[in-house]
């Protein structure tokens, strides 16, 4: 077929940010989805309540402590998150690499709180289905915050290389961070189901 | 419901020719009010639909008539055309909303008229196992309660409250000819209230997927006069009738001494397991194993020698019989009037 | 940082025509060699191993299908025993289900998608071809396990109890949970891949009032699947950790229930039939179209179908559930929603009416699939009304009339498209035409074997003969009714056996297509058939929504970009106006390694639980093998 | 080396068959044979009989037979005694340590004939095809590493963790007697 140059696109950039750069909606795309899990694994918790006679079942409520704690570490990352996110934005490499260690350790504190979160529980995942629904939703959080850990400490090691300075690599920080507020975000809602609803 | 006269007869003609010979389980023959309403409903929503479907399929023959052999250059567009062509859509459109309302409508009244409570109904409880039903006739007197099995008797005019209990898997409690179904749903309390206005006989069968014997888990449901109904009853709640001949009583002490007696009731004797059909009177019923062969003698002695050849998977064990055992055990059997 | 970009010379404006293709293939071919196969990740290539797979999975479903009608053809026939039946006709709708159904749907587009919104590969190739491993493993385990005794034997629905740990005894249901598993990762992956494809590489000027309605409909379809495939998996995650550790999510003594089995599994499954179905509605527009050579009518009236049908998608569960139970308010709720489900299927069906109507239409094959469609999914439609009433339901729930009614939905309302879609671009794909001829009996076989095989069975069901049985009784008198069914099984099975003979030998001796055979107007018949490595040489330009109608002298194009590294344009979501020039990722093996470590891991966690703790050891390995950066050109920011 | 790998699968398929197998009848011959089992004088161990291993030993490697077994420790009330295996009346059986040997035909022997100290005999009301199911499964309930063709929970009230998570018997402390 015949061709009629009409648009020359030479001047556009080489990797769009944000919402220019298909990662980022890829991000989005599988934030959508699993969140969706998330939100049906909390209706399943909501559900079995509105069955069950007595809530929780044949267990105490769960100690606050270990959750709390986590949930508070949780937010207070969102706050070097934030700046990571910028100083990516800005392409401050130095500063995204003191950026993304910080993170890294914060990264891993949850994690390990989330194995003292387990046995405050008080009931096992084959005890009744209030114990199975609990550990169903520390075990789906648990393992995004494994996986973004995973992404996270891939990405600090990529940023001490040479691959560290380059805009696609600092795309895909920023990316991280918002996949990270995502991971902080569905949390919320899931620690106000285990610790708070039982309360109520 | 008082639109019986809507059933087309074509429609009718159709059906009948389609293969269902002995109109016993089938929601086009049916022997009820409520199943006669749904009979309606299903033909007024035939028709409506069928009208429907017919118009659309000539304007769709009727979008042939510019066919041409070969592909041409595209049409010229031209918003001016496009007006008739519009009308005729929003009116369309707008004809499948009325429609659609009114069938909503019918099915939300005809559902109203189907759940009627009455405090004169008989309570019968049921319980579905893989693959075989439970019927218990509830009393207010706990000794008038009976249990049978696959067969239960209703008498005609009078409503009959079915408690659906299931102990194993889901089953679904299906007698087209006199209702629709509902599911037995382990951990879940469902009943379904029925009426039979004319005597006959309907089969059920479980519609719901349960397991290897899906196939054949019918049970009857007979109805009969409210005089014949209460000596059914008298008649069931009978211990079983002592055996009347010598191979039958053989065949007694056979069935109380082996594994018989482990998993079978039979009132009046120490025959008390409760995990296969109640056998007091499996002979006074048509059927056997859920619908499987008609009942009689060699019947309940094939049944006995081979259950797994028969009904592959259920839970009859074969128990190991002689032939002379065999032959006792069935005449007894069939002694269980 | 790395090389400048904008040196001029590296810029494809500077390149003739020959120059630039010769440079551009170079950089996007797939070489030969069993490796370059296997890492391959271009579109093309993926998405016709993913046709094919699919129509294999056909084909194999269609086997089961023929050995049903045999055992059901007399009464009480001992052709299979009930325990071989249950799983051949749980096989024949997982099968058809999640490795026909969806996959080819998904097939399709990602051949088609990238090539009808003018750019050079789908988003996230890798994924793709990681999505195509999952895929192929999922049916190879599923079929793997039919082969020995193995196959799940609980229908595709797996209701609870039947499927729990109790009932259910082997690793049978825990195959069915895992297939399903390995079958909805690979479609979610597509989906997110179509999304964003369709979001952000556009062609320019392409903006949403001109995105052909089949990429419409596949976006729709895209969202569709990732809000509902989390159900299914949620669904069925929860049944294998019953099954295997214990848990009590279905267990009524422990405070699970059997309904939320139910209420998870149709939250997906109801869905699923759209899920199905919109891209059949796509396709089916994209037919009448270039049939009736005359734009569609009512552009907007059916991009808010394909909308609100897939908004409606998610308040109609509760229908396949009439039966259950629950509260007579609420299911008289869902019957109001399943009706109203009825009112955009209706717009779209009165469009294409009036688009035919208005136009000149040819009777290619193609189309002829279209009015065998109409005429069967229009009979669906009205069962589906039917259906959708409670107290009507009661009485057909669980029965032959439903049987017929999905299978008007799904063979008439989405094979049927499929089959005139595979005709429309059969030449787009392998440069070759199928015959005509054969094709003209190819729909008639198809058409009147699948009517005569599925009408007598709304009677069937009416007549009282529940689904799922492995035989009747010979006094129910269903055996005529059930003999001729499987005679017309027959017919409708050497239709679809003329067809693949057809397809084969097309493949070889069909007659040369040349770019455009049908005239049709839109970007994919701009390129060459089958298309070059890299789709267009210059990214095509876009003023209208039918490009290559409006513009039939040339084709309006955009340069500017590297032809010495795989790059796209991306363009914003809603004007599709340039954004960026992005690289798109090199052949990569790892998406295959990736994919068999995860396939380990999933069959290995039907024995232990541990699995998931070392199996994912080697996934997170093979994930950094595929994400870390090589220093090509593609890196380049 | 590939003959052999494939030699290899072969065998993992035919197990595979073997497990999943759902066998619901045994020809009458083959039923009679099971009876014959050769006990030690004592009552305990001796030689399972010869059908057994013939048939593949389907009472306890095969996935169906073993849940028909399950079926039966509930429904003959096995669990009135000896509870869902902790014990009660009757001695544990997820201690894993029987005092009639972990053997497949001692367990068959107990359940067949009884034991002393209230153990009933039960093969007047079981078959002995029945009696080989129930064995096959109380042999799992104590088996310190689980089966994969074992049955898992039932839908019942949990008395103890699932058969699956072996050794069960370390999971819970046996009730004091």
């Amino acid at each position: 077929m015949n061709e009629r140059i009409v648009l020359d696109v030479s001047h556009l950039t080489l990797h769009g940010k944000s919402s220019a750069s298909v990662t980022w909606w890829g991000t989005f795309a599988f934030m959508l989805l699993e969140g969706t899990g998330f939100a049906l694994l909390i209706a399943v918790y909501l559900y079995l309540e509105s069955l069950a006679s007595e809530w929780p079942l044949g267990a105490p409520p769960p100690d606050l402590g270990p959750g709390s704690v986590l949930t508070a570490v949780l937010i207070a990352s969102l706050v070097p998150n934030y700046l990571i996110a910028r100083w990516a934005e800005q392409e401050n490499l130095h500063k995204v690499r003191i950026g993304i260690v910080i993170m890294t350790v914060l990264g891993i504190v949850p994690v390990v709180l989330r194995f003292y979160e387990f046995p405050a529980l008080h009931i096992s995942w084959d005890s009744n289905a209030y114990g199975s629904i609990l550990w169903a939703l520390l075990g789906l959080h648990l393992t995004h915050l494994v996986t973004d850990l995973g992404d996270t400490v891939v990405l600090a090691i990529l940023m001490f290389t040479r691959h560290g300075a380059n805009k696609r690599r600092l795309g895909d920080i920023q990316d991280n961070a918002l996949y990270w507020n995502f991971v902080v975000a569905t949390w919320l809602p899931i620690y106000v189901c285990i610790y708070w609803v039982p309360r109520l | 419901m008082t639109a019986r006269p809507l059933r087309l007869p074509a429609l009718a003609a159709v059906l009948a020719c389609g293969g269902c010979g002995t109109p016993w389980q089938s929601a086009l023959h049916p022997g009820g009010a409520q199943a006669g309403g749904l009979l309606d409903l299903i033909t007024i929503f035939t028709a409506v639909c069928g009208i429907v479907w017919l118009l659309v399929m000539i304007v769709t023959l009727l979008t042939l008539r510019r066919r041409r052999a070969g592909i041409e250059a595209p049409l010229p567009r031209d918003e001016g055309t496009e007006r008739r062509p519009r009308r005729a859509v929003q009116a369309a459109v707008a004809t499948t909303v009325v429609i659609i309302a009114g069938l909503t409508l019918l099915s939300f009244f005809v559902t109203r008229g189907l759940t009627a409570d009455d405090p004169q109904a008989l309570v019968v409880r049921v319980r579905a196992y893989q693959w075989w039903w439970e019927f218990t006739y509830q009393d207010p007197r706990p000794d008038q309660a009976f249990t049978v099995a696959n067969e239960i008797h209703v008498p005609v005019g009078r409503p009959v409250r079915f408690l659906l209990e299931a102990p194993d898997v889901i089953h679904s409690f299906w007698v087209p000819s006199l209702a629709g179904k509902q599911d037995l749903i382990p951990g879940r309390s469902n009943e379904i209230t029925l009426v039979a206005d004319q005597p006959g006989v309907y089969r059920g069968q479980c519609a719901q997927f349960c397991g290897l014997q899906h196939a054949h888990m019918a049970f009857l449901v007979i109805a009969e006069p409210p005089d014949r109904f209460a000596a059914w009853q008298v008649a069931q709640r009978q211990p079983a009738p002592e055996p009347a001949t010598d191979e039958a009583s053989v065949g007694r002490r056979i069935f109380l001494a082996r594994q018989c007696a482990a998993c079978h009731t039979i009132q009046g004797t120490t025959a008390s397991g409760t995990l296969g059909p109640d056998l007091t009177h499996v002979a006074s019923r048509r059927y056997i194993a859920a619908g499987l062969l008609p009942t009689t003698r060699g019947s309940l002695a094939a049944w006995t020698a081979d259950p797994q050849t028969l009904k592959p998977g259920n839970n009859m064990p074969m128990v190991p019989l002689g032939s002379d055992e065999l032959s006792a055990v069935s005449a007894y059997l069939t002694s269980l009037r | 940082m790395s090389v400048a970009p904008e040196e001029p010379e590296v810029l494809d404006r500077r390149l003739d025509a020959a120059a630039l293709d010769r440079r551009l293939d170079a950089v996007w071919q797939t070489p030969r060699g069993l490796w370059a196969a296997l890492a391959t990740v271009d579109h093309k290539i993926i998405g016709r191993r993913y046709i094919a797979t699919a129509f294999v999975f056909l084909a194999l479903g269609g086997l089961l299908a023929v050995a049903m009608r045999l055992q059901l053809a007399r009464p009480e026939a001992r052709v299979m025993s009930a325990d071989r039946y249950n799983q051949v006709f749980t096989m024949h709708g997982a099968n058809m289900m999640f490795l026909f159904a969806v996959p080819v749907m998904e097939a399709m587009a990602v051949y088609l998608v990238p090539l009808m919104v003018g750019t050079r590969n789908i988003a996230f190739p890798r994924l793709n071809a990681f999505s195509y491993w999952m895929y192929v493993a999922g049916g190879i385990v599923l079929w793997g396990a039919f082969v020995f005794d193995m196959g799940p034997d609980i229908g595709w629905f797996a209701y609870v109890p039947l499927s729990g740990p109790q009932y259910a005894p082997g690793k049978r249901a825990d195959i069915w949970a895992q297939m399903i598993t390995f079958t909805e990762v690979s479609a979610l992956a597509v989906a997110v891949e179509l999304v964003v494809t369709i979001f952000k590489q556009r062609a320019p000027g392409m903006s949403l009032d001109r995105i052909p309605l089949f990429v419409w409909s596949m976006l729709v379809t895209s969202f569709l699947i990732i809000i509902a495939m989390p159900a299914i998996m949620v669904a069925s995650t929860s049944l294998i950790l019953d099954r295997l550790i214990g848990t009590h999510f279905f267990n009524p003594a422990e405070g699970g229930d059997v309904l939320l089995w139910q209420h998870l599994f149709w939250f997906f499954g109801h869905p699923e039939v759209y899920i199905i179905f919109l891209p059949a509605v796509g396709m089916v527009s994209t037919l009448v179209v270039t049939f009736s050579r005359r734009p569609v009518f009512g552009y907007l009236g059916l991009v808010l179908a394909v909308i609100s049908t897939g908004i409606l998608a998610f308040g109609l569960w509760v229908h396949h559930m009439f039966v259950t139970g629950l509260p007579r308010l609420g299911e008289s709720f869902f019957t109001g929603s399943s009706m109203a489900i009825a009112i955009p299927s209706g717009v779209q069906i009165f469009c294409w009416l009036a688009t035919l109507w208005s136009g000149r239409p040819v009777l290619k094959v193609p189309l002829l699939f279209v009015y065998a469609f109409l005429f069967t999914f229009v009979m669906g439609g009205m069962t589906g009304v039917m259906v959708a009433s409670v107290p009507f339901d009661t009485q057909v729930h669980d029965t032959y009339f439903v049987v017929a009614h999905f299978h008007y939905v799904l063979v008439g309302g989405a094979v049927f498209p499929l089959m005139g879609a595979v005709y429309y671009w059969f030449p787009k794909i392998t440069g070759r035409l199928m015959s005509e001829r054969v094709g003209r009996w190819v729909a008639g076989l198809v058409f009147v074997g699948f009517n005569l095989t599925f009408f007598p069975m709304h009677l069937l069901g009416l007549a009282g003969m529940p689904r799922r049985v492995y035989t009747y009784p010979a006094e129910m008198q269903w055996g005529s009714v059930n003999l001729f069914i499987s005679l017309s099984a027959l017919v409708l099975a050497s239709g679809f056996l003329l067809f693949f003979w057809d397809a084969f030998r097309s493949l070889r001796h069909g007659i040369p297509a040349g770019d455009n055979p049908w005239d049709a107007p839109t970007l994919e018949w701009a390129t060459s058939s089958p298309p070059p490595s890299y789709n267009f040489a210059r990214l095509p330009v876009v003023s209208s929504a039918y490009p290559l109608w409006d513009e039939r002298d040339a084709l309006s194009v955009a340069t500017g970009l590297r032809p010495d590294r795989r790059e796209v344009l991306v363009s914003s979501v809603a004007d599709a106006r340039p954004e960026a020039r992005e690289s798109s990722p090199r052949n990569s093996i790892w998406p295959l390694w990736t994919a068999i470590a995860t396939s380990i891991m999933l069959v290995w966690s039907i024995f232990t639980p541990w699995a998931v703790v070392w199996g994912s050891i080697p996934i997170a390995t093979a994930l950094i093998g595929w994400f870390w950066p090589k220093g090509v050109p593609e890196d380049d920011a | 080396m590939t003959r052999r790998l494939l030699i290899l699968a072969g065998l993992l398929a035919l197990a595979a068959c073997k497990r999943e197998q759902r066998e619901v009848r045994l020809d009458p011959p083959a039923l009679d044979a099971l009876d014959q089992v050769a006990l030690m004088p004592n009552g305990i161990g001796g030689a399972p009989p010869d059908v057994l291993p013939a048939l593949g030993r389907p009472y306890e490697t095969n996935a169906y037979q073993l849940s028909q077994g399950k079926r039966l420790y509930g429904w003959f009330n096995c669990t009135g005694c000896h509870a869902n295996g902790g014990g009660n009346v009757g001695p544990a059986l997820m201690e894993g340590w029987w005092r009639y040997g972990p053997d497949v035909q001692s367990i068959f022997a107990s359940i067949r004939d009884g034991r002393p100290h209230g153990m009933p005999a039960f093969k007047d009301k079981l078959t002995t095809e029945q009696i080989w199911q129930l064995a096959g499964y109380v042999q799992t309930i104590g088996t310190y590493a689980a089966k994969t063709a074992a049955p898992t929970r039932n839908d019942e009230m949990q008395s103890r963790p699932s058969e699956s998570r072996g050794p069960a018997g370390a999971d819970i402390a046996p009730p004091s007697r």
